[in-house]
């Protein structure tokens, strides 16, 4: 027979006050197999769990209510109690009647009351069909997947393999660097960014414990945290890596050329090319949409100067596939198209850019040298106008939120601007100023105090053309009046929004994702870097809009939940999953096809013990399962079962109400 | 729509060719008109065989039973059976090798009453969907047609349509023979067999009935052919065919169309969903 | 000892029956979903004494329910607390019309077990409490075989009351037992007594009755050879077809396994006794998982022999009245006539 | 189901049977944990007040609900039943809501059809920021069942309760 116990905890008045406490305790030691009902101030104390560990001991209780606040608040405190005493942790049941009574009926003492007594009724009917259950564990293997190559995902890679922990590092493009390899230098302290990057980048190349596969994408990403299986596809190069000396004679003697995206499109670069000169790996891949050889069939030309004849036109994509513990998801950002600014004459001006390109342009190893030219007549200009919050906090045109680095890199620029064309003057419309962080705020003094710059509060309304000038219409706010500023070039910071594939991926890897495609994050505040999918964990603007400090400190944090997670040869996961009674499972895989997670296979058993007969029943992967129960409910014949969740437990609460 | 003598033909064929085991067919009664399944397992027993416009039971039915089990089967399936069978394929019941399949082209078959069955004149595939060898014309897909019964019962008033329930459910014996007698329920172990009555109700009262057969009919949405072989097996004459027709309704009306067993792996509706089923029936 | 026997016509006897229905609680076949039912009615307009042969359910619900509540029971903290159920309905002074001799008969095959080592009381008072009025069939259904089996359909006292079709739309009733006796002399208003060839009409109409089966078959020989046929492989030939559906025994007028079940909501329960049936394959599932009967022909063989071996043996009689109802109500027309027949060839 | 039957008819199955006057509806509702049982614990936080009638069942996810949790709970203790779960697309377990989806308008139909009152059986999807949209909920709930009034249906053939 079963032996209940029942604490029922004040809460403090929180409880107290609403629900009267002492009448609930007697209304529960009336139920049939209640042996032991009091309540103590605040259960989750250390006197209250002691409460529950000798009431255990001394009634010879086989299973316990506590009835206190929500089970998503203190279920594992006292499963953690209930365990100390020597009985089954899941054999605990929580009666929420703190959240779903105290306070949400505090008009209503006797209601509340009512409510709180059948709370835990439930709780009690449920506690009796409850079962004990083990902690599953599974292997896990040591390696991790690392998905961009920017400074979050080569941040992330470093130190997991800096702990001996092998890394395979998948990069889109041909070379590892990502934005961070676009900016000329990076705001506080104005170091190259270059300078800072590259000797990374370097060492992910030559990293032991780093696998990187340039040049790639995860196509799909099969089993549980501990042990993943990735399919990667590595995209046709025509380049034998291992042969190519990175000599560039290739890139020198191909007639084809291509807008360059490593410019933004201010120059071109070839249909055999590397992506810029510090690029790793340094070696040449063939654009595929654009070569004369493998579009028509005609041409050839780099594979014939090449002398170590590295080139090979009928490589194909080539599948990699890898067993991992866990993935690091570091994917970056996109920049928003301003086109919906139509009164900017966004598209009809040539002499408005992009902030991106902008950093291009005055970037040393750019197209133009390190100064910036108007891209209409290559002047060099003197007057130039940054508007911020292009696109982002524009509910109508744009994004709702902030994209956080637009006041940084534009004061950045300004300073920038000053350094390379000394007698330049730059005007910033802006709505306001968002420069927390560390030396932020001065920063932004350096560029308004240092270079002058004309900072106006307020937006745009109009841009238009006035012989080789173009008039930029606004208004200062500061002083309520429209202002015209005659400029040469505009600079637009444009807002950043989540790589486009983010959904895509975020899908192929079950991990959710919000409205504008960032991938979420488990709890903001509490668990930023992992998401719902336990050992897939969030790097950089992948998650949301972020700087590089930032970036970087939580690709370290993702390394260090991953090394964390490595840190034993097996893990130790929630046993509250579904499972299979063969007797009853009439084999109609059903259940297959609803499990989200194919934790589920069909499995060939023989009819009866000794039987050469087979028959198919239901096999459930508990390292996969995560115990949505999904198949449980589908299962007709009652087979599979969700421990915890159980019909039974679920229908003694729907009875004993 | 007589195929006594191809049947025969066939059935002699498979046995003589020694593809078959068992043949599962129609023989008549002897005293009057009506058919009752058969199961030979001889050549010679062929000659009893029959089929036409009395051939009424779904012998998809006996594809669950030891004597079919892991053997050999010819079987005659019309439309409904054979959709009854397709989702046996799908759902991993039977294995298609085993398996030949006189498929027919149905033209309907007759009721109690000596008409047309009702379920005919609404039948959206007369013909044979999976077979090896298909006897008749093949008149092809029909138009779906929302039950009459369906519709008479929905304009009824919310009282007056619980007090007919009423009626249906307190009449029910709980003998389980819609349940035995669907192909589709092969469970090893049923939800409304009365030794899961820890779960379920064990006792025999409206109020069991009720959760039986609602509980029954939820496992049919999506997959019930509306071969009608529940309703024939009923000793209280239960209008059954309501339950099964008014899912079906929603689930055509709602999820795209689904008609069961209709396409080859084709999955029940529940097993499978879409982005745009209907969701403002949800707060 | 003879008892009286009465006359009347079509329209006196619709009369008798409505002063019966004026008079007491009575039951009588009612029309639902297309076939019939016995319930209590208010008029005659509403019933059909005269109702064809194949409804559905025989009398045995009336004394022997589909689901009996046995007792309800409160269970808390200080104990689990017994109580009576409410009232039981049928336990009530009652008729019955339209009554079917073989229906009759099944419930005194049903006697022997309930008056048996233990007397079921409510069964006991039911029985006991009510008078069986039954129409003598004019003309043998397609499954019918009463004649056949070990009972004097003719003399039959199962029942309380005889009602017989005489010639030229007379129509006689007869007192079949004491209490019928008593009966008829409250309610004989609208009759008048039969004269002399009342004896001679009923015998009349019995013999083209008896004539009119298409089913017949020797009991003795069936009894006495199936006895040996334990073993028989027919079991299995003659079960091949059954789809297991439990119908045969729910409708079986002399069927009488069940099992007890409970019904609780929060602290209260209620608990049944319904039927069940031995075609079940999980009937004799025990326990330890262990099923004595797991394939189709141990089930009919155990339902075979003890229809006609083991009941027989203990009671004297054969656990069955030749109605019928089992090879109608089968959706694969297997009749336990025929079972037999096949079995004990 | 047309507005003139809807209106016509106030509370169903019984209606000669009434309501004693003390009586209080007793509404089962089942929350997915990862949304609507946090949102439910947010209305909490939140101390938005709503009606005591709702004794809450917590499930992983909406998909676990077999419909049979809804026809049982009809039958015995309650007088309506709320479902609820993740929007679409926010399901924690990807694709569990979509299923449970199809599976409750069925049962609800099927429901409504042998005769139980639309109102009786409840749907909703509720995030676990909607504390708010939660209390609302259950106040619509609660307000309808009360309308209809006690649910006796097969409860009182067993019980006499």
């Amino acid at each position: 027979m079963a032996r209940v116990g029942v604490f029922v905890c004040f809460c403090g008045a929180n409880i107290a006050d609403f629900v009267d406490v002492p009448a609930v305790v007697e209304e529960s030691k009336k139920i049939k197999d209640v042996k032991f009902a009091v309540h103590y101030k605040y259960m989750c104390s250390d006197p209250g769990q002691q409460i529950i560990k000798d009431a255990i001991v001394q009634n010879r209780l086989t299973s316990v209510v506590v009835a206190a606040c929500s089970p998503r608040m203190h279920e594992k405190t006292f499963r953690r109690a209930v365990a100390e005493a020597g009985l089954n942790p899941y054999l605990l049941e929580i009666a929420n009647i703190r959240e779903h009574s105290s306070w949400v009926h505090q008009k209503d003492k006797k209601s509340a009351t009512e409510k709180a007594a059948d709370l835990i009724r439930m709780a009690v009917a449920k506690s009796i069909a409850n079962e004990q259950l083990h902690a599953i564990s599974v292997p896990v293997t040591k390696r991790a997947l690392v998905i961009g190559g920017g400074i979050a995902g080569i941040q992330a890679a470093l130190d997991i393999a800096d702990a001996k922990i092998p890394v395979v590092l998948v990069e889109k493009s041909p070379s590892i660097g990502g934005r961070m390899a676009q900016l000329d230098e990076t705001f506080p302290t104005l170091d190259c960014s270059q300078c800072i990057l590259t000797p990374k980048m370097v060492d992910v190349a030559s990293h032991p414990y780093i696998e990187l596969i340039p040049y790639s994408e995860v196509m799909e990403l099969d089993g549980f945290v501990g042990n993943y299986k990735v399919k990667i596809k590595k995209k046709a190069s025509y380049v034998n890596f291992s042969t190519c000396t990175g000599c560039g004679a290739c890139q020198q003697k191909c007639p084809v050329k291509v807008p360059n995206e490593y410019n933004m499109g201010i120059d071109k670069r070839k249909a055999i090319y590397t992506p810029f000169p510090q690029a790793v790996p340094n070696k040449p891949v063939i654009d595929a949409n654009h070569c004369n050889m493998l579009l028509k069939g005609k041409c050839g030309i780099c594979a014939k100067v090449c002398e170590k004849g590295a080139i090979d036109y009928t490589m194909k994509d080539e599948i990699i596939e890898r067993e991992i513990g866990a993935v690091v998801v570091a994917t970056g950002y996109d920049l928003w198209d301003p086109k919906p600014y139509e009164e900017y004459g966004v598209g009809r001006f040539k002499d408005i850019i992009t902030s991106l390109e902008f950093e291009r342009m005055v970037s040393a190893n750019g197209p133009t040298g390190g100064v910036p030219v108007r891209p209409s007549d290559g002047k060099v200009p003197k007057t130039v106008v940054f508007i911020k919050c292009i696109g982002s906090r524009d509910e109508a045109k744009g994004i709702e939120y902030c994209s956080k680095i637009c006041c940084m890199y534009t004061a950045k620029h300004a300073i920038l601007l000053h350094h390379k064309v000394h007698d330049s003057h730059a005007y910033i419309f802006y709505m306001d100023i968002r420069a927390a962080g560390k030396g932020y705020e001065e920063f932004v003094k350096r560029a308004q105090v240092e270079t002058g710059a004309t900072y106006l509060r307020g937006r745009v309304s109009k841009i238009y053309r006035k012989d080789d000038k173009l008039i930029v219409r606004g208004e200062d706010g500061q002083l309520g009046q429209v202002v015209e500023v005659e400029a040469d070039l505009v600079v637009l910071a444009t807002a950043i929004i989540p790589n486009k594939d983010n959904p895509d991926l975020a899908r192929l890897l079950g991990v959710s994702y919000d409205k504008y495609g960032y991938m979420s994050e488990a709890h903001p505040k509490l668990r930023p870097v992992e998401t719902a999918k336990a050992g897939i964990f969030l790097a950089g603007c992948t998650q949301a809009p972020k700087d590089i400090p930032d970036t970087v400190s939580q690709a370290s944090a993702c390394a260090a939940k991953v090394c964390g997670l490595f840190s034993g040869d097996t893990m130790q996961k929630d046993p509250m999953i579904s499972t299979v009674n063969t007797d009853n499972c009439s084999g109609c895989q059903n259940c297959i096809k609803v499990c989200p997670y194919q934790a589920i296979t069909a499995e060939e058993i023989p009819v009866a013990r000794g039987s050469k007969e087979m028959r198919i029943v239901a096999k459930i992967n508990e390292g996969v399962c995560q115990g949505c129960g999904s198949c449980a409910a589908v299962c007709r014949s009652m087979a599979i079962s969700l421990a915890g969740f159980t019909d039974s437990q679920i229908i003694n609460e729907i009875v004993s109400i | 729509m007589d195929y006594t003598k191809q049947i025969q033909d066939i059935a002699a064929r498979l046995f003589s060719e020694g593809k078959i085991d068992v043949f599962v067919g129609y023989r008549s009664t002897g005293y009057d008109e009506n058919q009752v399944p058969v199961i030979i397992t001889d050549a010679g027993e062929v000659d009893k065989l029959v089929f036409n416009d009395r051939s009424v039971f779904n012998l998809v039915n006996y594809l669950k039973f030891e004597q079919t089990r892991n053997k050999r089967v010819g079987i005659v399936v019309k439309g409904c059976d054979s959709r009854a069978l397709n989702l046996l394929l799908t759902e991993s019941q039977v294995k298609r090798d085993n398996l030949y399949i006189i498929g027919i082209a149905c033209e309907g078959v007759l009721g109690e009453d000596g008409r047309k069955a009702q379920n005919c004149l609404e039948c959206v595939m007369p013909d044979a969907v999976v077979y090896d060898e298909l006897l008749g014309t093949p008149s092809g897909k029909r138009e779906y047609v929302v039950n009459a019964d369906i519709l008479e019962i929905a304009a009824k008033g919310l009282t007056e349509r619980a007090a007919y329930f009423e009626d249906v459910f307190s009449s029910c014996i709980r003998c389980n023979a819609c349940r035995h007698s669907c192909p589709l329920c092969y469970c090893a172990k049923c939800c409304i067999d009365q030794d899961s009555s820890a779960l379920y109700n064990g006792s025999n009262t409206e109020s069991s009935a009720f959760h039986a057969l609602m509980t029954w009919s939820l496992h049919l949405a999506g997959r019930c052919v509306d071969c009608r072989n529940c309703e024939k097996a009923c000793p209280s004459h239960l209008p059954l065919h309501l339950l099964h027709k008014q899912n079906e309704m929603v689930i055509y009306q709602n999820f795209q169309g689904h008609l069961s067993g209709l396409v080859p792996e084709e999955r029940g509706a529940f097993y499978k969903y879409s982005l745009s089923d209907p969701d403002d029936f949800i707060m | 000892m003879s008892f009286s026997t009465y006359k009347t016509d079509k329209a006196g006897l619709q009369k008798f029956y409505e002063a019966i229905i004026g008079a007491c609680s009575t039951y009588a076949p009612v029309e639902k979903f297309g076939k019939y039912d016995y319930q209590k009615v208010a008029g005659l307009a509403a019933c059909n004494p005269d109702s064809p042969i194949g409804n559905t359910m025989s009398i045995k619900p009336l004394f022997f329910p589909k689901s009996a509540k046995i007792l309800k029971y409160k269970a808390d903290s200080s104990g689990t607390e017994v109580s009576e159920t409410t009232a039981d309905p049928l336990a009530e002074k009652r008729v019955i019309l339209g009554v079917k001799h073989c229906d009759a008969r099944g419930l005194q095959v049903l006697d022997h077990v309930y008056k048996w080592d233990f007397i079921d009381t409510d069964y006991e008072t039911r029985r006991n409490n009510t008078i069986i009025v039954s129409t003598r069939c004019d003309k043998a259904g397609e499954q019918c075989f009463c004649t056949s089996l070990d009972y004097d359909v003719e003399k039959s006292d199962a029942f309380d009351v005889l009602i017989v079709n005489g010639d030229n739309g007379t129509i006689y009733v007869q007192a079949r037992t004491e209490k019928g006796e008593g009966f008829l002399k409250e309610h004989a208003g609208n009759l008048a007594a039969a004269d002399g060839g009342a004896e001679e009409a009923m015998k009349k109409q019995y013999k083209s009755f008896e004539d009119s089966f298409r089913l017949k078959m020797n009991y003795e020989e069936i009894n006495g050879k199936m006895k040996d046929r334990y073993e028989s492989d027919e079991f299995d030939k003659v079960s091949a077809n059954c789809i297991g559906c439990n119908t045969c025994a729910f409708i079986c007028p002399t069927c009488h396994c069940f099992k007890i079940s409970d019904e609780r909501i929060k602290d209260e329960g209620v608990r049944y006794k319904s039927y069940d049936s031995c075609n079940n394959g999980y009937f004799t599932l025990m326990a330890g998982g262990h099923n004595p009967r797991p394939v189709k022909y141990r089930r009919w063989r155990q339902r075979a022999m003890h229809k006609f071996v083991y009941y027989k043996e203990r009671f004297g009689v054969n656990l069955c009245v030749g109605c019928g109802r089992c090879a109608i109500s089968c959706p694969v027309n297997i009749s336990i006539f025929e079972v037999v027949k096949q079995v004990a060839k | 189901m047309d507005s003139e039957v809807k209106n016509k008819i106030v509370s169903i199955e019984k209606p000669q049977l009434e309501a004693p006057a003390d009586w209080q509806p007793v509404i089962i509702g089942i929350l997915c944990n990862w949304c609507s049982y946090a949102g439910s614990d947010l209305t909490g936080t939140s101390r938005i007040q709503y009606p005591p009638n709702i004794r809450i069942i917590r499930v992983p996810c909406s998909s676990r609900v077999d419909p049979w949790f809804l026809i049982k709970s009809l039958q015995t203790s309650a007088d309506g039943v709320l479902v609820s779960g993740c929007h679409p697309g926010d399901c924690h377990y990807i694709t569990g809501n979509y299923f449970a989806r199809r599976r409750f308008l069925v049962t609800k139909k099927l429901l409504n059809f042998v005769g139980y009152h639309e109102d009786r059986i409840q749907f909703s999807w509720v995030s676990a920021a909607e504390g708010p949209k939660f209390a609302k909920v259950v106040e619509k709930v609660t307000q309808d069942i009360r309308k209809l009034g006690p649910l006796h249906l097969n409860k009182k053939e067993n019980f006499n309760r």
